[in-house]
């Protein structure tokens, strides 16, 4: 069986079989050149294998691993307590996301229900969460085309947000918050106000930045037609999240199977139908402007009252009764997912993490690279919004 | 979620299922055996809608000699999650590939074989390591695998570090004689 | 004899002066620049503090006598630039080796340097920097032709190419300025000078993003110091020119300043807004409408 | 046991290196020769330069681990470390400072250690967080170091997980004071023990050869 | 390519007219967020060296070293963290007990040298110590349980009115979720007088495997079945989780374990003991203390003969506390296991009476007493001699031996100990009006705290600050007790303040019966001439070694004459001890000779 990425129809190259090295180097046609892990263009740290000819890439491999921490091994033998320090750090920008599927999962196999104040403030995190993932994102966009005056904006605005998670759960960026039985902590005083002034300072750049970045003529230029995604490369490849929906596929767990309290809210899904990077920058814009009515609805709509955490057995040694679940939800990049596997005992027994990344990063940009500009390929790469961890774990 | 029952009941006329679990309206599993496994996935992925192959991992059963693998794939327009189990054992660890159906199966089977040690004859660069470089010891993932004593031996842990364990400390101080140690 | 050693002395003060122009210059730009992106920015003279921590630096490695001479080329193609173009009209300190021809020494000594650093980023061994040589070439040739094509009209415009003339040409107001007697010559060059510049959105050439930092990636240390260096010069002896082709020069030291900064100012502005071509964007930019309107321009005096 | 011992045996003899089917001349890419250490200049002139270099930091882009995350606000205008003379490289021979993100894989430190080796002396480390200390959260983990000053010397420590941006910019302060007082010597110590650095790398980094470069 | 993609990037220089983003300095500008998880802090007279916060951290950053004095309820260790490891998720703080643990919200410590970041909070001087800001555990959030299981108990009004067992113990269920909050700190091992290994049979429970946990609980204490109901519980005192709420019930979880398997079933999990060795150990009085003795002598392989003066074993666990407290079947199963094991016990002996001291000492190779206090304090009033004045003991015994007791429609309990409030409760239950006299407050009341409050939930009336006067004989009942009242009068810090009479105040009860409940004293007159002698004794109590061995080498003794706990956990521990001196005595002439 031979790989269908190596018999891709755009390539121009001949594909060269038997698992060996497909170009020959020496004959001063090809070079082969590393992108990352020490380079600005990368998302994380990562790395791309490239050969190239001229200005064109002919092949891209992956390589990934440099970030691997043995999260799931380390699972293994820590405590469901334990593990929930550990998990956030699976995803850096966006941690919440890891709480909440691990105590999501916890408690589905412990049959612990948490009190409706914890699934709001979950909610309110994790849809906060998105778009602080999403507002750094937009900087790296922009970035990787050269335009480093929207990262500078909006990467502060992503400060003014973490701000509002350092209040709220004494942490910038792993903010250890959503714990299995439900949040740590209620809102500060005054917590509302203070979001929606963030939010509206979020907006207003958000508005700059729309002008500024969707309407300009370079970006347009660079980012329309770059890195195609069809539509029935969606289901081939495992796409999930603003990469799918850029290619006008409408799929949003939230919305599909909805999770928490998001039955409740009032949104619609974004879809582009662009397919290319453009298409999913719109997006992601349009998903920013979303979040920031989200957080205002569910500001508006939580129950202004009430407890939020639902007490659990003694953590020291909470035994989980046996069983196995999966649980996800849709995090910035796409379908992030949880499966546990509980054998009774005080540890859990496998912890899986499925991340979005893990099928953009490698499979699709590996079959997306080929035949693009080399210049392009740090877009191509910031435009499915890949993070390493979340593939190597 | 009787749709899901009833399916249930067609594939079980063609393969032999077992081990069905309902989660909720959203998320099943079922177990296959090893050899029906990849027939069956092609099956519920061409005829029943799932189209998407959202994982694929395994679990070590160490105490019972298997590798439990997990298939976990989505129905877009069920909206379900179905996870399709099957066990291989754990001495020279085996399985048919699935990358002619996703081409990111091919990274999770590399994975796998680096992870675990599971062989998928076939699977384009399979034998590439994955995330690690450069690993020598036993596949990290498998259970008897003692990454605390690894890395104690690997790396170098700072010095210096001494704890009481409070018991112990209690009785040295409260109550050291032997007329009172039982 | 007294006249050579007053010359060197002059060009030693001019060279001086430019220098340390081209580093505040870009010391300020670097602070606008910081002031749209909502910051502070770095201190004024963090330029001078950069050039002396890399000539401090105790190593330096070397990948072969071209890669030494690439600085060097860089350098002398900045030098070259300057000293041939009259910084400011009229006085004897700034004139520095103004002649008849200067005008097409002056290009030439642009491309000089260019040439210069890709003997010596090809010798360093590193992929990325060949790329990014590659890519600076190509683009410098494109954007050459809407520049030449400007220049070819302003020398058929005053039938001269020495830049003295075309500066004296230009005194006497406002309106004498060949921004005004030639636009379509002015907009051609001034396109054409922000992808001599190499900021946004020409600056692929050296982006770091996009795989390579281009040429200087191996070089370090004191070579990356008389690079620095030779920027600050070459970026003066830019702004120079252009002042004095199209804005009709500088009679004082305190006009220059003003109109250079101002030129570069317009680079900034540009620059903090765009993100950058891929470098096949840029060439078939500058072979389209700045070249079109070289042409325009051209046909216009030949008419 | 001793099958399941065969079958990891065949298991690591079919993983393939990133370096495979190079002629055994060009896998040597890493340098083992030994450098040298250059003494500082003395009195006035060191004293200006260490000055200058305490002014001019320049960090290299390399984002080892997670506290990467946090370099992007001090580079951007909410902490905006520019206005201290500091700035990110994109090419290690450029740069003088590394700031280790926290944890090291092992593939990430060997990485880590060819970078340090093509920065230009005078250059100083900063480790970041719990894990360059000793081993943070990661302690027992197969893949991460434990202590970071066993294969590249560390000039500064900054505590926490994330460390603010704020105790990062305290950091270099403090790395600036250290520079000015010509107390960061980490190049010359990593030259001066280079045979014991050598042997900590080699003991953890198995895959000893670099990626098939074909320059 | 339209105008406007050309024209709308410029607005990005609306920005250049602004105010910067930048904070102007940073270091002094943001200090962290009330809630930042900084650098710890711990309060250090709060901190009890439990060490949970040690076992919940995944990183092992923690150890605990060492700072202060270890007193019972504080093992004077303090955590010391290594922020080499630590990850800032504070679940330290969490889970603390104590609430000691916290955060500042500083977090900047920047050092050239790896190894100073090691720290004890609290202790150390950092200059965030005193930080008001930080983290600290929510209200409304919190990963121990502080409340306990509530124990199903008789109500009052059935209880007063019969010998039914009050408590009546948890089910499984119960006894699991009370057994899951134990954090197995340890703290109570070193105050249980026995050292019981409290969290290893807690565990036990919560891993519901009864044999491990009875064997554990024999291996310090053969009489559980008592223990799980009348102990003194000095563990619940200062256990770890008393500082969240209400301690663990550690005296009923082990009361659990015993209530779950049958005395038939004891030999199936208990060690048989070594075969016998030939030697014979005599021990006086079969209460706690001497049936320990036996029952760890008889392990050892001594044949071991109990003598004692009642006609059934037990001691004061049977004749000095009711049977709705501790049920006489409940001592019968402890006794039968020891008895079980080849102790002989002769009742209805008294030495001294019945047979001479001296006839035992020269027959047995060793001898261990524990024959407690026997002989009650008087009131030291007028009119002490009338009828109707009986002592507590006197009248739980009757009451013990089936007798019904003479006490009328109205009784006067003096005293605040257990022995009081059991005499009290016991009137009530032959349907008497009870008042119990008490001469200082009720914070200072020896009795247990559940037992007073069970005393006046079943009506008793409590009068404190309350000192007898005089007795004289009553008109229409028995008796009138006239009593004044007290003040509580300093007595400088640290002392415990002195009741003083009222001069001129006094009050009148009439009653039928006075029940004195002050106190007991040992009653030594059983010994010979030439033995007593030969020991030595300091305020009524046997002078001892840590062996519970007297002056004279073959004589040990243990319980309440020997040590001033008085309460039959320690009677149990002594005689433990005793066994194991007295096998050293016997096998290793060196050391104990």
């Amino acid at each position: 069986m031979v790989d269908a990425k190596k018999q891709d129809p755009r390539s121009k190259f001949p594909p060269v079989e038997g698992g060996k090295s497909r170009y020959n180097l020496t004959s001063g046609k090809y070079m082969k050149i590393w992108q990352g892990p020490q380079h600005p263009g990368i998302t994380g740290n990562m790395s791309l294998e490239l050969t190239v000819c001229g200005d064109e890439v002919v092949d891209c491999k992956t390589h990934v691993g440099y970030l691997h921490r043995g999260f799931e091994k380390l699972m293994e033998r820590r405590k469901y307590i334990q593990c929930f320090p550990l998990v956030c750090r699976i995803c850096v920008p966006e941690p919440d996301f890891n709480e909440y599927l691990f105590a999501e999962c916890v408690e589905e196999l412990a049959g612990i229900q948490i009190p409706e104040r914890a699934k709001w403030l979950r909610a309110l995190t994790l849809e906060m969460a998105r778009l602080t993932s999403f507002l750094m994102w937009i900087g790296g966009q922009a970035g990787s085309f050269g335009m480093g005056t929207i990262g500078q904006w909006t990467v502060t605005m992503r400060d003014y947000m973490l701000d509002l998670f350092e209040e709220l759960s004494g942490g910038r960026i792993y903010h250890m918050y959503i714990i299995p039985g439900g949040v740590r902590a209620d809102l500060p005083e005054g917590y509302e106000g203070r979001v929606e002034s963030t939010l509206k300072q979020i907006e207003k750049v958000l508005k700059d930045v729309e002008l500024a970045l969707m309407h300009n003529y370079v970006f347009k230029k660079r980012a329309k037609g770059l890195g195609i995604i069809t539509p029935d490369m969606v289901d081939e490849y495992g796409i999930t999240g603003p990469n799918a929906r850029g290619s006008g596929v409408k799929r949003d767990i939230r919305k599909d199977n909805p999770y928490l309290i998001y039955d409740q809210l009032d949104f619609e899904i974004v879809t582009e139908t662009g397919s290319d990077a453009y298409a999913r920058t719109w997006v992601r814009m349009k998903e920013m402007y979303q979040s920031i009515d989200l957080i205002r609805q569910m500001m508006k709509k939580m129950p202004k009252e009430g407890p939020f955490f639902q007490k659990l057995p003694n953590v020291l040694h909470w035994k989980v009764p046996a069983g196995q679940t999966y649980h996800k939800s849709e995090c910035t990049r796409g379908e992030y997912g949880f499966y546990m596997v509980s054998d009774g005992t005080e540890l859990p027994r496998r912890v899986y993490v499925r991340g979005p990344s893990y099928t953009h990063a490698v499979t699709l940009m590996e079959r997306l690279a080929v035949n693009t500009n080399i210049a392009d390929t740090a877009g191509l790469m910031v435009s499915l919004h890949t993070y390493p961890p979340e593939i190597e774990r | 979620m009787n749709i899901i029952e009833d399916k249930f009941s067609v594939w079980q006329k063609r393969f032999s299922l077992s081990g069905f679990e309902n989660k909720s309206s959203e998320l099943a599993f079922v177990q296959v055996p090893a050899d029906q496994t990849v027939a069956f996935i092609t099956t519920v992925r061409d005829l029943d809608g799932y189209k998407h192959l959202v994982f694929f991992t395994a679990v070590d059963l160490l105490e019972d000699g298997v590798f439990r693998l997990t298939y976990m794939l989505h129905n877009y327009t069920t909206k379900h999650d179905l996870g399709i189990q099957t066990d291989i054992s754990r001495d020279s660890a085996s399985m048919e590939s699935i990358h002619h159906l996703w081409p990111h199966g091919a990274t999770y089977q590399r994975e796998l074989k680096e992870m675990f040690g599971i062989d998928f004859p076939g699977s384009p660069g399979v034998n590439e390591s994955f995330v690690l470089e450069g690993w020598f010891a036993m596949p990290p993932m498998r259970r008897d695998f003692d990454t605390k004593e690894y890395s104690e031996a690997t790396f170098f842990p700072r010095p210096g570090r001494k704890t009481f364990d409070t018991q112990e400390y209690m009785k040295e101080q409260l109550y050291p004689s032997e007329a009172e140690t039982w | 004899m007294n006249d050579i050693l007053l010359k060197a002395l002059y060009t030693l003060i001019s060279l001086f002066v430019i220098t340390n122009y081209g580093l505040l210059l870009g010391g300020t730009m670097a602070r606008v620049r910081a002031k749209v992106q909502g910051r502070i920015g770095q201190p004024v003279w963090q330029p001078y503090i950069d050039i002396i921590k890399n000539n401090f630096k105790r190593t330096g490695i070397y990948h072969g006598v071209m890669f030494y001479l690439g600085p060097v080329f860089r350098l002398a193609g900045g030098l070259g630039t300057y000293l041939f173009i009259p910084a400011v009209y009229g006085s004897v300190v700034f004139a520095n080796f103004s002649f008849s021809g200067d005008l097409l020494l002056v290009m030439y000594f642009i491309f000089f340097g260019q040439l210069g650093m890709a003997l010596g980023a090809g010798q360093s061994g590193h992929p990325y920097s060949p790329l990014g040589v590659g890519r600076g070439l190509a683009q410098m040739a494109a954007f050459e032709v809407p520049f030449s094509l400007s220049i070819i009209a302003i020398a058929a415009q005053y039938q001269t190419l020495s830049i003295t003339e075309l500066v004296a040409a230009q005194q006497g107001g406002i309106m004498n300025w060949i921004a005004f007697t030639n636009p379509l010559a002015m907009i051609a060059a001034m396109i054409s000078f922000l992808g001599m510049s190499m900021g946004n959105p020409f600056s692929v050439v050296i982006a770091p993003q996009e795989i390579p930092i281009g040429p200087p990636t191996e070089m370090q240390s004191s070579f990356l110091g008389m690079l620095q260096t030779n920027r600050a010069i070459f970026n003066g002896a830019k702004l120079v020119l252009f002042m004095n082709l199209y804005f009709g020069g500088a009679a004082s030291i305190w006009v220059m300043v003003i109109k250079t900064f101002l030129i570069y100012l317009y680079t900034v502005i540009v620059g903090a807004s765009f993100p950058r071509f891929r470098v096949d964007q840029s060439i078939r930019f500058f072979l389209g409408i700045p070249t079109l309107i070289g042409i325009a321009a051209v046909v216009l005096q030949m008419l | 046991m001793s099958d399941s011992n065969k079958q990891i045996d065949e298991i690591a003899s079919q993983m393939k290196m990133a370096n495979d089917g190079l002629s055994e001349q060009d896998k040597a890419y890493f340098c083992d020769t030994r450098p040298h250490a250059v003494e500082p200049y003395k009195g006035i002139l060191e004293k200006f330069a260490n000055w200058a270099r305490s002014q001019s930091l320049w960090i290299l882009g390399f984002g080892t681990g997670c506290g990467a995350i946090e370099l992007r606000p001090l580079m951007t205008s909410r902490y905006d470390m520019y206005r201290y003379g500091i700035q990110p490289r994109p090419t290690p021979r450029q740069a003088c400072v590394f700031v280790i993100g926290g944890y090291a894989s092992v593939k990430t430190a060997k990485r880590i250690v060819r970078s340090y080796e093509q920065m230009q002396g005078p250059k100083f480390v900063l480790g970041l967080g719990s894990c360059t200390v000793n081993g943070g959260m990661y302690w027992d983990s197969y893949n991460t170091i434990n202590r970071l000053d066993h294969y590249i010397p560390v000039d500064v420590y900054i505590t926490g997980c994330m460390p603010r941006p704020e105790a990062l910019l305290a950091g270099f302060n403090t790395l600036k004071g250290m520079i000015r007082e010509g107390k960061a010597e980490g190049m010359n110590k990593y030259i001066e023990n280079f045979d014991w650095y050598k042997a900590n790398q080699k003991k953890i980094i198995k895959d000893w050869n670099m990626p098939d470069y074909n320059w | 390519m339209s105008l406007k993609d050309i024209i709308a990037p410029f607005s990005v220089w609306k920005r250049a007219f602004e105010k910067p983003y930048t904070t102007k300095k940073p270091l002094d500008e943001r200090p962290g967020a009330a809630r930042y998880r900084g650098f710890h802090i711990n309060d250090m007279n709060k901190c009890i060296g439990c060490g949970t916060c040690e076992e919940i951290c995944q990183n092992a950053a923690i150890d605990l070293v060492p700072v202060s004095k270890t007193v019972h309820g504080d093992s004077g260790l303090r955590p010391k963290i290594d922020y080499g490891r630590c990850c800032w998720c504070a679940l330290c703080v969490d889970i603390c007990p104590t609430s000691s643990l916290g955060m500042s919200n500083e977090y900047i410590w920047i050092d050239s040298d790896p190894e100073v970041f090691r720290f004890i909070p609290g202790h150390d001087d950092k200059p965030w110590n005193n930080s008001e800001l930080g983290y600290r555990r929510a209200e409304g959030y919190d990963l121990l349980e502080g409340q306990r299981v509530a124990m199903p108990m008789l109500s009052f009004e059935e209880s007063k009115k019969s010998f039914v067992e009050m408590v009546q113990g948890y089910s499984a269920e119960q006894a699991r979720l009370e057994a899951d909050r134990c954090i197995a700190c340890g703290i109570c091992v070193a105050t249980c007088p026995a050292h019981m290994q409290v969290p290893e049979y807690i565990k036990a429970i919560r891993d519901d495997d009864m044999g491990e946990g009875l064997k554990i609980v024999y291996n310090a204490n053969p009489l559980p079945a008592s223990c799980g109901r009348v102990c003194s519980h000095a563990c619940e005192y200062v256990c770890a989780v008393k500082h969240k709420g209400e301690a663990l019930s550690i005296r009923w979880l082990k009361r659990y374990i015993i209530d779950q398997i049958y005395l038939g079933d004891y030999q199936k999990v208990l060690d048989e003991g070594e075969p016998g060795n030939g030697k014979k150990i005599a021990v006086i009085g079969s209460g706690p203390g001497g049936l320990s003795a036996a029952y760890y002598l008889s392990l050892l392989g001594y044949a071991v003969t109990i003598y004692d003066a009642n006609d059934k074993a037990g001691g004061m666990l049977r004749y000095g506390i009711p049977e709705y407290r501790l049920p006489y079947n409940q001592i019968d199963k402890d006794v039968d296991y020891i008895t079980s094991l080849g102790v002989e016990i002769i009742q209805n002996t008294k030495i001294g009476r019945d047979i001479p001291f001296s006839k035992i000492y020269d027959e047995f190779d060793s001898v261990f007493f524990s024959t407690g206090l026997t002989d009650p304090y008087g009131l030291d009033i007028s009119g002490e001699d009338l009828k109707g004045v009986i002592p507590g003991l006197e009248m739980l015994d009757e009451v013990t031996k089936g007798l019904v007791p003479d006490i009328g429609s109205s009784v006067v309990v003096v005293g605040g100990g257990n022995v009081a409030m059991d005499a009290a409760r016991t009137s009530k239950r032959y349907g008497a009006e009870v008042t119990i006299l008490y001469r200082r407050r009720k914070e200072d009341m020896p009795a247990d705290e559940e037992e007073i409050e069970e005393a006046q939930g079943e009506d008793c009336i409590l009068t404190t600050q309350a000192i007898p006067l005089r007795l004289e004989k009553g008109d229409k009942t028995r008796l009138k007790l006239y009593w004044g009242k007290a003040e509580m009068v300093s007595e400088g810090p640290g002392k415990r303040p002195k009741p003083v009479l009222i001069e001129g105040s006094e009050e009148l009860i009439e009653c039928d019966t006075v029940i004195t409940a002050i106190g007991q004293a040992a009653d030594y007159s059983f010994l010979s001439e030439e033995i007593t002698a030969k020991l030595s004794f300091k305020r009524g109590y046997v002078e001892v070694n840590e062996f519970y061995q007297t002056a004279d080498r073959k004589i040990f003794a243990g319980g309440d004459i020997a040590n001033p706990k008085r309460d039959a956990i320690s009677a149990i521990a002594n005689g433990h001890s005793a066994a194991k001196g007295i096998d050293i005595y016997l096998t290793n002439f060196r050391k104990l000779n």
